[in-house]
């Protein structure tokens, strides 16, 4: 190999019609709206922020406790709290717009008329580069994780959203199912240019003491290192089952060596949730270890690793 | 000294364990250089520390009130108690140690003008921000209240009657001062006062007790609550309490506090 | 409260059909055929040993790295390595049966009528208590978890065991499954006595620096404390779906802490699986926790623990 | 000294650390008191160190050949290379800690004549069995074989060549003895011996390579091997290394080895 000055390496990416200038994202609820990160990470680093998800009115969320600790890993129900679409435009973004951070904004709703009106409001919204459709979460009554259950329910909110704008549509996919790759099918069929996966598997913990659920709600959303190998194996799924359709790997993400395992699985990016309650500039880390590993084996693009598991 | 660029003084920061002392079988009172943290903290701040620098088990940070800072070598102060595993490894750590240190986060208590009467009620560990307090700040008078299960647990309540001009003791078991709560003392406290500010940190029985009594006489009351914490700086809502008005309605511990002016929680939603 | 000696705590435990002496007994496939155990755990103190996977005719198993360590848990794919039922009954039963050791078989097999054949044989064999049917074993290409991910499939298999043997039978059922009621419900209908869950959740983990997967066979199953979040909630979702019917709670049981949290959440009995690798003695220390709990809350029976969850 | 009572000496105890020393800077020799696994004992058995008596990361144990042992203080000595993190936690232990030690397991070398002679073959920390093996057998002849990638990593080749009668080293970088494969050096060896016996333990390659000359030589050869370890004990399956014979049969390296003769394993489907 020759000894010459390394060749830059290129970290756009390319997720269909999404061009991104890092591929690493913050994940969904557990970055807030970037403010609460300022000088913490450099965001001219991250590929995006993706943002809280949002809901047409403002929900005030679970009771308390909403978090508790497991083994390598954390159960949440927080339930959706956020100031609704409104606020969030008028209050939220402009803060992540000054700075030119893109935005992916996370949309959850109650019916599929809902999913439809939030994504024509963001459509117009600055700074908003795609919206991702969160059928996935397991912390609401209605909606939410119910859609992501079945093809069927999948491709209609999907279809829905897709008709709703000309933004890249990202749809990000519940673990809790027995068939990824036939949700993962139906959503891209339906009209999702990029899959994000996995969100939180469902759990629940229990004190022995007081007898209660460790969470108000019961059950919630197991995220952290715990759940990486399911995610990896999800990734892998569903990259072997639709090679064509870009993928956003998340779940237990803490280094530049997990996201390299989530690239080989077969993500073009990753998405860095609990991971930035651990280190708050888990992203920028993440990021620093792809460069490394990438500079390593001397490559041109990151883009090179995805889907580069040696079977 | 605010940071000349304007920039916001919360860093995530190496913090080398200096010393360590353990107060009683279950406490411990360790100093970090931390300079940054120290400079920029005002009381009732905390740190979110990691306590295992590598591994995922546990994998959370954990929450310290910082207890004191020492301007002079770049230290804070945090009186730890240790209830678990994480408190437990803080425990052991060697001196040099370097652990990740997120700070100073949240909102501590407010300015309140020096001429004014306060009055500290302490529950355990609760001790910590108050006498992080009772050093900083200056006032016509200042009364502590301080209680906890038996003398032996009473941590660093020499340091608290240096720093106040009184100091009431309480012990559930009557080892000293008054046998009973700590919030039994505060009526009296109180009536010797002209238009106090009581500031609180314990369990959340003695808070809601305290903030009770406050309100039925009108004395202005500030909290400092505990709650699990996931980012420690207000992104993940997972560690919110019950506000005070519309029901279902929730503040953030970590970043909307953790120092709630009283008639900002929600108290019978308070679980 | 009295102060007087504390009334003796019985471990007896009821699961319909099949009374146990304690309620912890080993999950299938770690704690081989109790033997390599000797000498580390009192076996009198087990509720049952739960053997390998046996399966009609003796199994080589996935080619090796059969294991992989992730955080706070484990993946495996041994692929049911086993000598096949008749030499597990010549020569791997009678150790147990000397020593007085309650045995549950874990049956796999490739078609419905294998399952069926073997659990006729184990009909006749000395000191086997129960069967429980693994229709949930991801680690092998033909039947294994296909059965365990639909109801009607379930129901087949559990029928033809149950017209089988006489035997208590159980079934283990997978988590890799989107309604685990459902399951759970069909496998009832069709016979099952007692459930056991969970089996390991579907996982991959890539190593990055050959770029090929830990484990040869590319997926395999997760097992340890990572799991025990998504085996409470399902455990507690059949509980509360089926009150009746008697459960065998496991997934990252290491102290009796964890034993406690399974049985409020609805199990009568629970299994130390992964647990015994890292303590050998595991699963004694698991019932020590117990009484202890049991003795500190001055129960009459663990049994009064079973479902108590607050809610 | 057998077990009086019958029962297999397989023991979990809690292993005091005794001294620790670092001989390169990620070699250190440990040694625990633990006076069961001590007595019982055979070079190439193993122990198998819990290193996290708390807390799930890592989760599972770590095997450790056994280096030596030292029936007056009851204690055992391993020899440990610092790859990961199971083992940097190892380096960091503070005298007197207590890890779950269980043991001795696996299958020994065999009991070889002592009129015969042998050849030793080690690479790496492969070398810690062999020492134990040197230390602990009489024999006409014996010569070691102990390859490292540089003169630093040779750890204890002093007390090697003290305990055989001749030490031929080898290193990737040429630093000391031959510049190459310590299994360069092996024909020559086994030229100069009288029907010797070749035990090796090191990296698969060298393993495979020492089998390859012992076997076109028809010498016997005994090998010990690694692999990821579950359980230890022989009843997870999760250890298995293909077995001689018919293809896809596996033995189990923890139980049915770590020493095996190199014919009963199937090297070709070795990966
Ligand atoms: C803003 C803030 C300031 C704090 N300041 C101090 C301080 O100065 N000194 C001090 O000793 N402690 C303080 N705490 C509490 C401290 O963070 C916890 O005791 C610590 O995180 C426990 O960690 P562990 O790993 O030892 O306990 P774990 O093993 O995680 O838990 C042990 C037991 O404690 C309970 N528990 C643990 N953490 C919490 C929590 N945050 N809220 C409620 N219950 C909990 C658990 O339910 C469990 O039963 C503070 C907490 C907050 C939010
Ligand atoms: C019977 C036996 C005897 C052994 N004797 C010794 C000894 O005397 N001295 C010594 O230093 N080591 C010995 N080992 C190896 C030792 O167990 C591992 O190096 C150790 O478990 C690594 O733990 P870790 O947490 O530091 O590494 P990890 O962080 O778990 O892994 C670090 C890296 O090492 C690789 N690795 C780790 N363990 C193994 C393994 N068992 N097989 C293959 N690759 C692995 C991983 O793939 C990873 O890339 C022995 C192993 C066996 C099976
Ligand atoms: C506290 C918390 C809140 C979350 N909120 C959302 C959300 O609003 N929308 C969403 O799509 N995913 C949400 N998630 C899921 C994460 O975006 C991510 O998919 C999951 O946590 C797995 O990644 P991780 O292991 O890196 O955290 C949340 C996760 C956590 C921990
Ligand atoms: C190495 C290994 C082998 C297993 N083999 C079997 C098996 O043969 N049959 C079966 O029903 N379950 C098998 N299991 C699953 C366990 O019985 C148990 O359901 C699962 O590991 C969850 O429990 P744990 O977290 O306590 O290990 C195996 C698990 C492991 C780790
Ligand atoms: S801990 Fe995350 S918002 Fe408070
Ligand atoms: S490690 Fe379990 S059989 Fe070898």
């Amino acid at each position: 190999m020759s000894e010459a000055a390394p060749a830059p390496l290129d970290l756009r990416t390319v997720l269909g019609p999404l061009e991104l200038r890092s591929p690493v994202v913050t994940a969904s609820g557990t970055f807030g709206y970037g403010i609460e990160y300022d000088g913490l990470v450099d965001f001219s680093r991250l590929g995006a922020v993706v943002v809280k998800g949002l809901t047409l009115e403002p929900r005030e969320g679970s009771p308390p406790p909403r978090i508790c600790e497991t083994p390598s890993g954390m159960l949440n129900s927080i339930g959706l709290e956020n100031p609704g679409v409104e606020v969030f435009i008028a209050e939220k973004l402009p803060w992540l717009v000054e700075r030119d951070v893109p935005v992916i904004a996370n949309l959850n709703g109650g019916t599929v008329e809902e999913y439809a009106q939030l994504a024509r409001r963001l459509g117009d919204a600055p700074g908003v580069v795609a919206v991702e459709a969160n059928i996935s979460c397991p912390n609401v009554d209605h909606g939410g994780m119910e859609f992501g259950k079945d093809p069927a329910q999948t491709a209609r909110v999907v279809g829905a959203v897709r008709e709703a704008t000309e933004l890249p549509l990202i749809v990000k996919l519940s673990p809790n199912v027995t068939d990824i790759v036939a949700i993962a099918r139906a959503a891209v069929e339906s009209g999702a240019n990029v899959l994000s996966l996995i969100n939180t598997l469902l759990g629940m913990s229990i004190d022995i003491f007081s007898r209660r659920p460790r969470l108000a709600r019961g059950k919630g959303g197991l995220s952290g290192p715990a759940i990486k190998p399911v995610a990896i194996r999800m990734v892998w799924e569903v990259r072997r089952a639709l090679p064509e359709v870009p993928l956003i790997g998340m779940g237990g993400i803490l280094t530049g060596a997990d996201a390299v395992e989530f690239m080989l699985a077969g993500a073009s990016a990753v998405a860095v949730g609990t991971g930035s309650f651990v280190t708050p500039s888990a992203a920028n880390q993440v990021l620093d270890g792809l460069i490394e590993y990438g500079r390593h084996l001397k490559l041109r693009s990151l883009a090179e690793l995805v889907g580069g598991v040696i079977l | 000294m605010p940071d000349a660029s304007g920039s916001p003084p919360i860093k995530d920061v190496a913090a080398a364990l200096q010393t360590a002392r353990w107060l009683s079988p279950i406490h411990i009172l360790l100093t970090f250089r931390a300079p940054t943290i120290a400079t920029h903290a005002v009381p009732g701040q905390f740190v979110h520390l990691r306590v295992t620098p590598v591994g995922t088990s546990p994998l959370l940070r954990r929450p310290f009130s910082i207890a004191g800072t020492n301007l002079a070598d770049g230290t804070v102060r945090l009186l730890v108690r240790t209830i678990g595993r994480g408190t437990a490894m803080l425990g052991e750590l060697l001196l040099g140690a370097e652990l990740p240190a997120l700070g100073p986060l949240g909102r501590g208590f407010p300015d309140v003008r020096p001429d004014r009467e306060v009055v500290l009620v302490a529950g355990g560990v609760g001790v910590a921000p108050l006498l992080f307090y009772a050093t900083a700040r200056e006032h016509a008078r200042k009364v502590a209240l301080y209680g906890a299960e038996t003398q032996l647990a009473l941590v660093l309540a020499d340091e608290l009657a240096e720093t106040c001009d009184r100091l009431l003791p309480a012990t559930d078991d009557g080892t000293l001062g008054h046998h009973g709560f700590v919030t039994d003392l505060l009526p009296t406290a109180l009536d010797d006062l002209r238009d106090p500010v009581v500031l609180a940190c314990g369990p959340r029985p003695m808070m809601a007790k305290t903030a009770e009594v406050c309100r039925r006489r009108a004395v202005e009351c500030h909290v400092s609550f505990e709650a699990w914490l996931g980012c420690g700086v207000g992104a993940c809502l997972g560690c919110v309490i019950p506000a005070a008005g519309e029901p279902d309605r929730y503040v953030r511990v970590c970043r909307d506090g953790p120092v709630f002016d009283a008639e900002e929680i929600g108290w019978e939603a308070l679980r």
